[in-house]
């Protein structure tokens, strides 16, 4: 098999398994064999990759020209790889979870439940190894389409309100900042202002900068489109529809901020500066100042808004709000450590955070609690989910001997990297505070749960109604995840080989 | 140019048609306040059948003005019509219907 | 150029003529699209009774015109197929046959439209379709009588329309003595401009009180803002096939003639350079887009709804070619096409629904996305195409027409083209969310999935306005064609 | 010009007033007379502009069928105006706009019977007039004046050649006598056919809304 | 028979008189003339199966008799059009107007048509409402009087009607 | 004053035209509004035919008697023919619909009619 | 008013000159002004005379609704018909010469001919139809025509 | 001769332009619609007929053909027979509507 095949075959299985899914709507068995199946396959095939973007090959796959000159394509790339094996990966547990928690909860329309699934993994492949801003444009679109039945699963009012913000903040953000981006490179292109609007190392601009065909400021203002335009990297103030987006299903949550959607957001982010802006670029042009305080101040709010929130699940969504703005952050230093940091973040925050919200569902479906408040003495009936959501807690924070140290570790040592620049300190400074900071408040908002669980005894109420763990699935999933968490502390060759070359693009 | 030119074509024109042209017209503008101003429905039916008369009339006459008579058709479509007009309105008027 | 012997099949005694005349109409006319495209000068002249242009009538058919054609005997051969159990439902029976008849000429009228070479021919044609749609129209009475008003409405409007037309080509032709529009094009920019520079400018204010009438004229039948006050009532009142038909060939139509007249009957140097009516069409167009979105979010009945929807499409073609660039009327030619498949299949689809329930209210759409999978399922996608959500039609017609706004500077239309689309998501989303979480009501008649010659068109024109948001190159290399037509005849 | 153009001014002013009348007159069945004399003035107006052809049409029209229908419809209507404002002032000024506009246009044209005038000099009135124009012998066709000039010319050149030839067969001997005939029934019968057209459709229009009605059965008919 | 016989050679006339395209020998005039002979053939064939000219009485002999009849009018109409000019013009308004009843005798429809019609035409009277039963009409005049000249009319019409008049 | 004997033909109609589409606008009856709007059409055929006129010209009807006849114009003839045919085929469709209007709504007044509408949303 | 022996006669009378009238326009379209259109309206104008004095279902017996819907259908087909044949014949549509093919101008006033009693057919069917239809049917109930007496 | 016929129709001209005059200032100052039919009836009628002579004699002057003559008289027959029965019309309609005539020395209307 080559490896436009492959590619090919990435994009097309998840399809193929919705076609499935939906056929085998009446039997539910079946139909969760498929996902699963489709799962399997989809990661098997993404993971076969690997070795093509290792070795850096040239692999392209045009799929067709929508508009003359504006194909929709695809080329194998290091930074893609990430997320798409994260995608990919964390997908499986995610529908193992899925089937605990749907049938836990007798929740209805499974089928079309199932079948969002592959099509918002395939949108997600889409957008990691779009070839061209377009490409990555309407990926991007796809997916905020596809997750849209995802988040209005329940159907109630509160869920087509909640649908309602999620897909408007999206949308708009989409369209009115990154499509305008978007076409306006394409306009430059078609000018020849641009080199290309294909992701090129060091990015797409340094000519018609250097040749004073495009005004600086209007480069500013496309970067700032974009960033904005990118609603799903959730920079405040357009962070308002992941919590929006919490009255989902679990596993949906799940989905949104650990597997597809957030990381989608980040992903994009860091791609664009990379391959469309440059960071050499960026930094020329002093691009990377506002986005550092506008990333800070999210974590630093989002951080503060977690810590008055009661509900479990609305206290996840602001922290991811507040973690994804770290992965921000890390892009705006424009530094190569701290793109490194970045795409280590991604991978980092992706596997504590569903832990975490594999966690949430379990304590739901088990025992109907969806408050903090509630959980006291809960550790104690459901070990299993409670230990997990420790291990989750702790890579938040960045403690050893999880994941989320990696990261941190890479972060602060790409703000050392960046003192090293010649320049005022200024923004080093204020990001280090910010990490500082958020990791005492990270750990605010975390560990009391923790002691919640764990040494607080069960409430009144709670000990009439026993119950235990969740199901079988659930609690596989959230083990798996929670012994990613761990593992990938140690052994993190992959992701680390492929941030490297990242790094490498970058510098 | 207009007038010059109708001054100019006066002296050979035929002045007797274009008097009767202009009083035939006279007496269009007389009847037209008449049916204008009613008051009944039938001074205007009456009116308006005078004026189809003198229309008519002025049609031939305008052909032979043109020293082009040949068109006298037209007037005698005008005669025919204006009858089969003023028949429809009185039938509108009796029986409150056409058929 | 067997294409006129079908445009006089006309008079259809059922609909079994209509289907077969527009099934052959589309043939001939994807034929002759691609005669043109292969000819070398791009055009084909076809001269009724072989007298020699100026004096007689010949039909000139270029990449533009010819596109149009295409478009409009799509939807026509689409509709008509559709048309046999809506139409069936809502009109007596004894008055199909008269039904198809006058359908059948409302559709002759706009194919002859498109094609004619012939500014007095086109008013004719224009009359044709005109006056059969006023009929059709006021055939919606069965169904509410609010159909009568809005026929009545539309005849008055759209006749001082066609009066405004034929008083424009009055002083065109008062100045150059012929009717052709190619001959007439040849005049005005041979002998009546060079003279303008000059210290004599020769009927330099005829010229331009003519064209100012015409543009008036054909913005009524266009429907530009503000000279809209017909159509959302006929589109909402009319029988579902009629608005489906109306809304997705009769404006486009409107739009291509004045088009015609811009570029290739006075000109486009003198339209928009000299008399500087870009301007005019850009305020109005830029309205169009924000009025009909915000009036389309305002309806409760989801006809009017598209029907106000419609006048912001409007407004995008307008704006296309308002922009006077390849790029902008590359995208008025798109999104003719696309909006033709987008809106005729959310009409159609509306029309199952009003086949099926009786109305079209937003409360009678609750809950169907489960009674009516397939055809919500197509209305949905037409909707995401009016947002221009990527992968959808809608999506081409705006890339292109943004990208042109950008290349033309004109950065503020392109903002409102995208504010456009949002407000497009709040009226598209307040359906779509009716239709899949309304609950529907206890005592409401059961509804099934629509008959198969309704479905299938229904989910064509979906499909197509998928497919060619998907792939727009097809239509991309028409348009691109027509527009560098448009622009290298242009002087 | 004669004294046509004394008649002329006077029943252009007649016809104002009559236009006027039309429009204020707030019994509709007055309205409906008042416009048929209306067409009757301007069938004479018409004579007097050499539209022999116009006239008659506005004679079988105006006289005619326009007064049944008015009559027809007041039948089924009732004849009463409401009373509303006396001045509409919105349309008032709309009007005076377009009138503005309209008259602003006049400025430069060419004289009213100017010989002279672009409409005249162009070599459709020739053609017409002097029905010179020839077909194309291919069938396939000229893109402008000059195309066709050029094509004129041969021809012409080839009826000299065979000039008696071409007299015999003609059925009105070279000419058909009524110009506008010519014109409505040869060079643009295309444009005829579609008013044949638009006559059906209005009678289908008809025929579709107003048969059945109550008290209109369906006797007879198609429908 | 033979009063179609006659209308068609009347509505021939008519046909030739409008035309004029009377040459055998060219082309176009010989397919006119065909035109106008079928027309005729046509309209006089609609009017049988309209039933026209039965009920009017004796067309032929009317038809006969009526040009010395219309000079008279021709005559009385000058005569009373300049009496009610006279009426018009004078400065008082000269007029009395009043309803006569004036009765008849005449059988065939066309006969009182024709009286019906010199009544009206002759300036002064008019025929208001003509009632079958009673056989009379009603006359409105313009000055009193003016019935005085309608015995001598119906008298002429009733000769002109020939058969069956009372005089 | 030339301007005026220049042009008063043209002016006189454009004045037609304008109290016809004054009517059409200003008038709430439906009958008056289709009576002022074929008023206005009237207007326009008096453009187009003053357009054709040629000063000393004849009708444009071969006329063998005199040696080289100037016609007038007799192109905006053959237009206004279909012009007049195409204003009375608007008519009857016009009519027809208010006929329709009387008998579903009661009234032909546009105030009337707008109000009925107001009241029951149908 | 069938009940007035004038109206009757004046309907009687006019019916057959005015029919003859409208032919001579149809015919003679091409020498002197007139033609299909004027001659369409003049033969309607003669039934619909007739029609008005003896009653609308009177002027039917003479011509059925029937015949008139078809008439109009078919005055356009004949023009309609003509353009097609010449085009079956070789040539473009509506170029008579394909009527008398070899001789050129010889078609021309066939052609002219058949079209004009086309339109003459469509326009006589649908002017009647106009008088059919617009004057069936009952007036509402308070459909009042006001005379203004006095 | 020519002189003749041209004196001729000046006097018939003239006066058939007196009676038309006529019969339009007797319908504007009849005192009711009865009086007023008067005037408008048949002072039209002879108008028309003095016109028709005119002309007739005109056709006779520049030798037009026999069929304006033709047509000229045919107008005048049809106006005599179509303007009476129109007038009686008119008449019978005013007179059963309930329209009443004027009597001398009411207020004119
Ligand atoms: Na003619
Ligand atoms: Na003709």
């Amino acid at each position: 098999m080559n490896a436009e095949l492959i590619l090919t075959l990435a994009l097309g299985v998840p399809l193929l398994g919705t076609l499935l899914i939906v056929m085998a709507g009446r039997v539910p068995n079946l139909r969760e064999a498929f996902t699963l199946l489709t799962a399997l396959v989809t990661f098997g095939l993404v993971a076969s990759l690997y070795p093509y973007v290792i070795h850096q090959q040239q692999v392209r796959l045009e799929l067709l020209s929508v508009i003359p000159g504006v194909p929709l394509a695809f080329k194998l790339e290091p930074l893609g790889m990430v997320y798409a094996l994260v995608a990919t990966l964390l997908w499986i547990p995610n529908s193992l979870y899925a089937f605990g928690y749907m049938r836990g909860n007798n929740e209805k329309h499974q089928t079309r439940f199932y079948a969002c699934f592959p099509l918002a993994i395939a949108s997600a492949i889409g957008i990691a190894f779009a070839e061209n801003i377009f490409t990555m444009f309407v990926f991007y679109e796809t997916l905020t389409f596809s997750t849209f039945p995802l988040v209005t699963h329940k159907g109630n009012s509160d869920a087509v309100k909640s649908g309602r913000i999620y897909l408007g903040v999206l949308l708009t953000t989409s369209v009115c900042f990154q499509l305008l981006a978007v076409m306006w490179i394409v306009a430059l292109a078609n000018q020849g202002d641009v080199s290309s609007i294909d992701f090129t190392r060091g990015g797409i601009f340094r000519e018609g900068l250097a040749s004073n065909a495009i005004d600086p400021g209007i480069f500013g203002l496309l970067f700032f489109l974009y960033i904005y335009g990118i609603g799903k990297a959730a920079v405040m103030p357009v962070h308002r529809w992941l919590p929006a987006a919490m009255v989902a299903p679990t596993p949906v949550s799940a989905f949104l901020h650990a597997v597809a959607v957030v990381k989608a957001g980040v992903f994009c982010v860091i791609k664009v500066t990379v391959y469309v802006f440059g960071v050499d670029t960026l930094r020329r042009y002093d691009q990377g100042g506002w986005l550092l305080y506008a990333a800070g101040g999210t974590i630093l709010v989002g951080s503060l808004i977690a810590l008055f929130q009661d509900n479990l699940k609305k206290r996840l969504a602001y922290s991811t709000i507040s973690q994804l703005s770290y992965i921000v952050m890390a892009t705006a230093l424009l530094t190569p450590l701290s793109i490194f940091a970045a795409v280590v973040h991604i991978v980092a925050h992706a596997f504590g955070k569903i832990t975490l919200f594999f966690a949430a569902g379990s304590v739901y479906t088990a025992g109907h609690k969806t408050q903090v408040s509630q959980l006291d003495g809960i550790g104690r009936r459901m070990p299993w989910t409670m230990g997990a959501f420790t291990v989750g807690t702790l890579s938040m924070i960045g403690v050893p001997p999880v994941v989320g140290l990696v990261s941190k570790w890479y972060l602060i040592n790409s703000v050392i990297e960046s003192w090293r620049i010649p320049g005022g300190h200024f923004d080093e400074i204020f990001a280090l505070t910010v990490i500082l900071l958020s990791t005492l408040l990270n750990a605010g908002y975390f560990l009391p749960i923790v002691y919640r669980a764990f040494f607080k005894p069960l409430s009144d109420a709670d000990q009439k109604h026993p119950h235990g763990e969740a199901p079988w699935p659930i609690v596989t999933a959230l083990m798996f995840t929670a012994g990613l968490t761990l593992f990938f502390f140690f052994w993190n060759k992959p992701v680390m080989e492929l941030a490297e070359l990242v790094r490498r693009a970058v510098g | 140019m207009m007038l010059a030119v109708a001054a100019e074509s006066m002296l050979r024109t035929d002045i007797p048609t274009l008097v009767g042209g202009v009083a035939l017209l006279t007496g269009v503008l007389l009847l037209l306040v008449r049916a204008i101003a009613g008051p009944t429905t039938y001074d205007r039916i009456l009116a308006m059948n005078a004026i189809g008369t003198k229309a008519a009339l002025m049609i031939a006459l305008i052909g032979f003005m043109t020293e082009r008579p040949d068109f006298l058709d037209i007037a005698l479509v005008y005669a025919i019509l204006n009858f089969l007009a003023t028949i429809a309105i009185l039938k509108f008027i009796r029986h409150r219907r056409l058929g | 150029m067997g294409l006129i012997t079908s445009i006089i099949g006309r008079r259809g005694l059922g609909w079994y003529l209509a289907m077969g005349t527009t099934a052959a109409v589309l043939a001939m006319s994807i034929q002759l699209l691609a005669n043109v495209l292969d000819s070398g000068t791009q055009t084909v002249t076809y001269l009724m009774g072989n007298w020699p242009t100026p004096f007689g009538i010949g039909y000139v058919v270029d990449p533009l015109n010819a596109s149009v054609l295409v478009i409009v005997s799509i939807i026509s051969a689409v509709v008509t197929l559709y048309a046999r159990k809506s139409v069936a439902s809502e009109i007596a029976h004894n008055r199909l046959h008269f039904f198809y008849a006058l359908w059948l000429f409302c559709i002759t009228g706009l194919l002859g439209i498109t094609i004619t070479g012939d500014a007095f021919n086109l008013y004719v044609l224009l009359e044709i379709s005109s006056l059969s749609t006023y009929t059709l129209v006021a055939l919606g009475r069965n169904r509410n009588r609010r159909a009568l008003t809005a026929a009545i409405n539309y005849l008055v409007l759209g006749s001082i329309g066609a009066c405004f037309y034929l008083l424009g080509i009055a002083y065109l032709y008062m100045v150059t003595g012929s009717l052709n529009i190619a001959d007439i094009h040849n005049i005005l920019v041979n002998k009546v401009f060079p003279t303008w520079g000059t210290d004599a400018p020769q009927y330099r204010t005829t010229v331009i009180a003519g064209f100012a009438f015409m543009s008036v004229g054909l913005s009524l039948k266009l429907a530009l803002f503000p000279l809209h006050g017909w159509l959302p009532n006929a589109y909402t009142y009319s029988p579902s096939a009629v608005s489906a038909l109306l809304a997705s060939t009769a404006t486009k139509v409107g739009a291509y003639v004045f088009i015609r007249v811009i570029f290739t009957l006075v000109g486009v140097n003198f339209a928009y350079t000299v008399l500087h009516t870009d301007t005019v069409l850009m305020i109005s167009a830029g309205a169009a887009i924000l009025f009909g979105s915000w009036m389309a979010f305002r309806q409760t009945n989801v006809k009017k709804l598209l029907a106000y929807s419609s006048l912001g499409q409007i407004g995008y073609i307008t704006l296309g070619f308002a922009l006077g660039n390849v790029g902008g009327l590359t995208a008025s030619v798109i999104h003719l096409f696309n909006h033709a498949l987008t809106k005729g299949g959310m009409f159609l689809a509306l029309g199952v629904v009003a086949y099926r329930t009786g109305h079209t209210r937003l409360k009678d759409l609750q809950g169907l996305g489960r009674k009516l999978p397939l055809t919500m399922a197509a209305f949905t996608a037409g909707g995401l195409g009016l947002i221009g959500v990527p992968l959808t039609a809608g999506f081409i017609s705006k890339w292109y027409l943004v990208s042109s706004c950008i290349e033309a500077g004109r950065y503020e239309m392109a903002a409102i083209v995208l504010i456009g689309s949002m407000i497009a998501l709040l009226y598209t989303w307040k359906v779509v969310e009716t239709i899949y979480f309304g609950k529907r009501d206890e005592n409401a008649p059961v509804v099934k999935e629509a008959p198969v010659t309704m479905l299938v068109p229904v989910l064509l024109l979906a499909g197509g306005s998928i497919y060619f948001g998907i792939d727009a190159s097809l239509t991309s290399r028409v348009a691109t064609a027509a527009a560098h037509f448009l622009l290298g005849g242009a002087p | 010009m004669n004294g046509i153009l004394i008649i002329d001014l006077i029943l252009l002013a007649l016809l104002l007033i009559t236009a006027v009348a039309t429009v204020e007159v707030r019994n509709l069945f007055a309205a409906a007379m008042i416009s048929s004399i209306y067409s009757l003035l301007m069938a004479c107006f018409w004579t007097s502009m050499d539209a022999v052809d116009v006239a008659y049409t506005e004679a079988a029209v105006g006289a005619g069928i326009s007064t049944i229908l008015l009559i027809g419809t007041l039948v089924l209507t009732g004849s009463r105006e409401t009373v509303r404002k006396a001045v509409h002032w919105p349309a008032l000024l709309t009007c005076l706009a377009a009138g503005a506009v309209l008259i602003y246009g006049t400025l430069d044209m060419p004289a009213f019977g100017d010989p002279n005038a672009p409409a005249q000099q162009h070599p459709l009135y020739s053609g017409y007039t002097q029905q010179n124009i020839v077909k194309s012998p291919v069938g396939k066709s000229h893109e402008n004046v000059e195309a066709y000039n050029a094509a004129q010319a041969e021809a012409q050149a080839h009826a000299e050649h065979e000039g008696e030839h071409a007299e015999h067969h003609d059925f009105y001997h070279g000419h058909v006598p009524n110009q506008v005939t010519s014109i409505i029934v040869d060079y643009r019968a295309f444009d005829t056919m579609f008013e044949t057209c638009v006559i059906f459709t209005a009678g289908l229009g008809l025929i579709v809304l107003l048969r059945g009605r109550k008290g209109n059965p369906l006797r007879g008919g198609l429908l | 028979m033979l009063r179609h016989l006659l209308l068609f050679v009347v509505l021939c006339g008519f046909w030739a008189v409008l035309s004029g395209q009377l040459d055998w020998s060219d082309t176009h005039q010989r397919y006119l003339m065909i035109c106008g002979v079928v027309s005729c053939a046509l309209a006089t064939l609609l009017s049988w199966r309209v039933g026209f000219l039965y009920e009017e009485g004796n067309v032929i002999r009317i038809m006969l008799r009526q040009p010395p009849y219309l000079l008279w009018l021709l005559w009385q109409i000058v005569v009373s059009n300049w009496d009610v000019a006279r009426r018009v013009w004078s400065p008082k308004l000269d007029v009395d107007p009043s309803l006569v009843k004036a009765p008849y005798t005449l059988k065939s429809e066309l006969a009182i048509a024709i009286y019906a019609n010199s009544i009206t035409l002759t300036p002064g009277t008019v025929t208001v409402q003509i009632d079958a039963e009673r056989k009379q009409f009603l006359v409105h005049q313009l000055s009193p009087g003016g019935e005085a000249g309608l015995k001598p009319m119906h008298d002429k019409v009733a000769h002109v009607e020939g058969e069956g008049a009372e005089t | 004053m030339q301007i005026v004997f220049d042009y008063y033909n043209y002016w006189i109609c454009i004045i037609l035209m304008m109290v016809g589409f004054y009517g059409v606008i200003a008038k709430t009856n439906l009958v008056k509004k289709a009576l002022s709007l074929s008023l206005f059409q009237t207007g326009i055929l008096v453009f187009y035919i003053s357009i054709g006129k040629v000063e000393g010209g004849t009708a444009p009807v071969l006329d063998k008697s005199v040696d080289n006849p100037v016609y007038s114009n007799p192109l905006p003839h053959a237009l206004m023919l279909t012009a007049i045919v195409v204003g009375v085929a608007t008519l009857a469709v016009a009519m027809a619909i208010i006929v329709n209007i009387r008998e579903r709504y009661g009234t032909i007044d546009e105030q009337d009619l707008e109000q009925l509408e107001h009241e029951t949303q149908d | 008013m069938k009940d007035n022996v004038l109206m009757r006669i004046a309907a009687r009378w006019n019916m057959p000159f005015m029919l003859i009238f409208a032919l001579y326009t149809q015919t003679h379209g091409e020498l002197g002004p007139g033609g299909g259109f004027q001659s369409g309206v003049m033969i309607a104008a003669a039934f619909i005379v007739y029609g008005m004095v003896f009653g609308g279902h009177e002027m039917r017996r003479i011509v059925p609704r029937w015949v008139t819907d078809i008439a109009a259908g078919l005055g356009v087909l004949i023009y309609a018909g003509t353009g097609v044949y010449c085009m079956l014949m070789g040539y473009e549509f509506l170029d008579y010469t394909a009527i008398m093919p070899g001789n050129p101008g010889g078609g021309a006033p066939w052609g002219m001919t058949s079209v004009e009693y086309g339109v003459g057919i469509t326009v006589a069917a649908v002017m009647i139809t106009v008088f059919n239809e617009i004057t069936e049917g009952t007036a509402p109930e308070d459909s009042t025509i006001i005379m203004e007496k006095q | 001769m020519q002189a003749f016929l041209d004196v001729l129709v000046w006097i018939l001209l003239g006066l058939g332009s007196f009676f038309s005059i006529t019969a339009a200032v007797g319908v504007l100052r009849f005192p009711d619609f009865y009086t007023r039919l008067h005037p408008a009836g048949k002072n039209d009628t002879l108008g028309v007929m003095l016109f028709c002579a005119a002309m007739l004699i005109e056709c006779l002057k520049y030798d037009y053909s026999y069929l304006i003559a033709g047509r000229l008289v045919l107008m005048v027959l049809f106006m005599l027979m179509a303007s009476p029965i129109a007038c009686h019309a008119i008449t019978q309609a005013a007179y059963v509507d309930g329209l009443r005539p004027w009597k001398k020395g009411e207020p004119r209307r």
